[in-house]
């Protein structure tokens, strides 16, 4: 009990293509985590926002930035970034300054604005910065690893295009009612077939987008929700793991992965020891899990997070899937938010995000895409770089 | 009109009459890296800071392959107007137990390629830059695998 | 002395403008921390990299950076920015997560490159960064709020142009057998006053450089230290406050600062703020200081922060430098590393530079700048948009 | 041949006869916001989105001043070639309670200002681009300052 800390209030700034500042996505959502926990921003004690590296100064400087935008508190602060795991590292940051006795309340802030098209890398020439070289000598985007990611699964386990697409038609029913989600319509087999092939074999539908949003969470000492909540939300674990070498799965953005010639690569993948570390510092085991909300940047890549986190051995997410164990109603749904598949990414906001959702469904106030009698929720995801990240949350 | 050819990142491949890339082997764990511009040798039980230079396997196995149906951004550099799609490769070197990057050889497409099936190093142009012609490494099909 | 963690190791890769990447710096300061600290790379749990954000992809994941090129060991990763606080915030996340018992050994790792001349805003028009629209409109480059806070001294409180050169005198003076600085060479009043005038009332001499450096420091519970040291350096305190509103002092790189037409200013500016937070934390008054590293972005400037810290009233700087209190042999030596004026500024690794020197003197062990007798030491810079930082460490 | 002008930066400031800098008011709690490009208020305490714009004062005290006696980088953009060191001044407004940072008036150097003496805002060209003269904000001694 000791090393757990309350989730208090969620909020978030409806995801799309909205044209505006990410300051005011992230003061929006900042604003309703507040009120969600019935707390004043004058009583937060540390303020950590998420970096955006696309967003100017101010981006550099999310956590500060924030704390300006609500009106100078005199807060600590801090700026968290891990590309698609920030949010995670953000709430890290919360999370290990309430454990240490520092502080009470603390506000988690992740937002972003994104550019057209593909994520591509900053201009000018940078012949030592791998994100650089990756687009000049192999014209490898991020989709790519997504299709090489696909394609193995294909050929390893036997996984078809059509169960790439039913994860697609899967996540599009979830994030029907939700609205916070950027797509909210109905998708069938048909049209995921039918949209254009990026990167073999995945489709347009099969990949997620990008877009503004913003998420933000209020955690708090257990003593200090206690007064405020009967039984509030807890976090359970965080986990901000790196790879152990040599990690033999070519990673975004690489061009190679180590050699595996004079050590042996690990007992478990970089991808599974994320979600492990989480289990482990929580002593809860994916048996106990009612919902996951995992980084499904592509269709194919939430079939290898089924496996990574524990919900079956490698090569059994198809049937999983099939057997609709991860659809709303099955043993374990995932992404009962709708996922990146309706949300569309929004980088130092979307694991904030994934934990507003479990959060709202482990109070059971999730309407519409409520899984029944939600008790552990698991949230992971994986930035560029040995980014990895998992929350684990319980009531 | 004679072009000069020259790799278009210097130190990562030879271009001769076979091609390979090029590795760093820690001289103290034998560690190979690649790309080859590693200051400390990768692996957390070794500091060690000397490495001697070493050909990669100019063969390897398909790890996973896929392609690309839209123009990737700068600092891309297309070699066709209109684009045309490209495919893509991420091979496994046996000896050095390391994955490799690259795009294959053109006129293959992804269905020419699929896990564990064998491919070779080969240079095929990437820009023409002040007479001086910049290629780059591709992987292409061997063995059962025929042009599309 | 629960709130304690020890500075178990700390290492440098010198200042200067060496032309290299800062990865190499970087790790070469961590591995001599390591060293210092006796502790393997294996052994650590947890790594923050103190973020630059002139270095492409690989300067804003610093933390994985570090871990990748060390070996990936699988430790848990972070990465912080708070520009001139950075190397203080990355300080502050390892602290927190020891102290919230989630490792006993951290790795903090700080370098940078430096650009040739002023530091300058990325290029593109950014019509909504303050930090870009100070150069446009104003030209207002960092020295120009240097000079400005250095003639209002002058106008408030009789500072005279010659204080500020003996401040980079003494400095000079200070560094001169530092290995790590980059510039160790004895400095005389006339040098200052015939070098050429940047921002009135401020010479060339009278403003830090920019450097490529880097520093490091192993931290680890005083559980772990104590099995291995008999009396370990702590940190007894760190702050990362933020201002409070209004704040009316003009703050690099704002046009202009709060109004306090509706609410009255803050008993306490904010840069008094930064350390009074440390005190307070620590239960030590700047009564106890035997030393200081304090932000000498200018000479001026240090003479500010022997008031911001609690070396005398507002106006009295002065009479303590002509006094030769902040001088080495005086009450409070201030900046016996050399200071920025003998460094240059690297901005991600300085505050944690700051903490080797205040280590290695409280450890008896800084040679021919020895502070004799030292027993309590304190930090603090300031960077912008509101990131202040102080970190207080004794015996 | 006949120039537009036009403020250098839209709604910082107006460009009329009597030209002043712009903010926005607190509807509900008063504070003053300059620049002008707040969507929250800045007061902790407030919540409030509401705005109204507000000319301020003409006049200030001078808060602090200094020069600039290297180019800036760019984004500045160089009005003088060769360059000519210009003065800075921070200047406080009595009625806003709050500091404006800007260049000192053409001719003037910190020499003629000090912590408390008086300024006022006047308008000078910053650049010419497709016609159109495009002016910012500076601070001119008044009452005891003479031109350099
Ligand atoms: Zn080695
Ligand atoms: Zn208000």
């Amino acid at each position: 009990m000791s090393n757990d800390v309350a989730v208090l209030g969620v909020g978030m700034h409806p995801w799309g293509k909205w044209g505006r500042s990410f300051v005011e996505y992230g003061v929006i959502a900042a604003q309703a985590a507040l009120a969600d926990a019935g707390v004043e921003w004058n009583d937060v004690e540390f303020i950590v926002g998420g970096e955006t590296v696309r967003n100017g100064y101010g981006g550099y400087v999310a956590g500060s930035t924030f704390a300006r935008a609500l009106g100078w508190n005199g807060s600590r602060v801090a700026t968290c970034y891990a590309a698609c795991a920030s949010g995670s590292a953000a709430i890290e940051a919360a999370r290990t300054r309430i454990l240490a006795g520092l502080c009470d309340v603390a506000l988690v802030v992740g937002a972003d604005t994104t550019p057209k098209g593909f994520l591509a890398p900053n201009i000018g020439e940078r012949w030592d910065d791998p994100d650089w070289l990756r687009f000049r000598l192999v014209g490898a985007t991020n989709p790519t690893y997504f299709g090489l990611y696909a394609r193995r699964r294909m050929d390893l386990y036997g996984s078809t295009t059509a169960d790439f697409a039913a994860v697609k038609v899967k996540n599009a029913l979830h994030g029907l009612h939700n609205d916070n989600a950027r797509y909210r319509k109905q998708v069938t087999l048909e049209e995921v077939e039918a949209s254009a092939v990026v990167a073999d074999p995945l489709r347009l539908l099969d990949i997620c987008a990008t877009s503004d949003g913003a998420a933000a969470v209020v955690l708090t000492s257990m003593r200090f929700a206690r007064q405020r909540a009967l039984d509030p939300v807890r976090i359970r674990a965080v986990s901000t793991v790196t790879p152990r070498f040599p990690n033999t799965a070519l990673d975004m953005p690489d061009i190679a992965t180590d050699s595996a010639v004079a050590v042996s690569p690990p007992a478990m993948s970089f991808r599974a020891s994320i979600a492990h570390a989480a289990y482990e510092e929580a002593g809860i085991g994916p048996e106990e899990l009612s919902l996951a909300e995992v980084y499904d940047l592509s269709t194919a890549l939430e079939l290898d997070w089924y496996e990574d986190i524990g919900l079956c051995e490698a090569g059994g997410a198809e049937q999983l899937l099939r057997d609709g164990a991860t659809s709303m109603g099955g043993k374990v749904p995932v992404n009962p938010s709708g996922g990146l598949a309706c949300f569309g990414e929004a980088v130092p906001a979307q694991a904030i995000a994934q934990v507003c959702e479990v959060t709202w469904q482990l109070r059971g106030a999730a309407g519409p895409r409520q899984v029944e009698g939600a008790r552990v929720g698991i949230t992971v995801n994986q930035g560029l770089f040995g980014h990895g990240s998992a929350v684990l949350l319980s009531k | 009109m004679s072009q000069q050819i020259m790799p278009a990142i210097e130190g990562w491949f030879t271009i001769g009459e076979e091609p390979a890339l090029v590795g760093q082997r820690c001289t103290k764990c034998g560690t190979i890296v690649f790309p080859p511009v590693a200051t400390f040798c990768t692996n957390p039980s070794c500091s060690s800071r000397e490495f001697s230079s070493v050909p990669l396997s100019r063969t390897g196995t398909v790890w996973s392959c896929t392609d690309a149906h839209y123009q990737p951004p700068p600092p891309f550099i297309p070699t066709t107007d209109p684009f045309e799609p490209f495919a893509i490769a991420a091979v496994e070197l046996e000896a050095e137990r390391l994955v490799v990057l690259g795009q294959v050889a053109t006129g293959f497409g992804p269905g020419d390629l699929k896990v564990g099936s064998s491919v070779e190093l080969v240079l095929e142009p990437l820009e023409v830059r002040d007479d001086t012609q910049y290629v780059v490494w591709k992987w292409r099909p061997t063995s059962e695998a025929s042009g599309s």
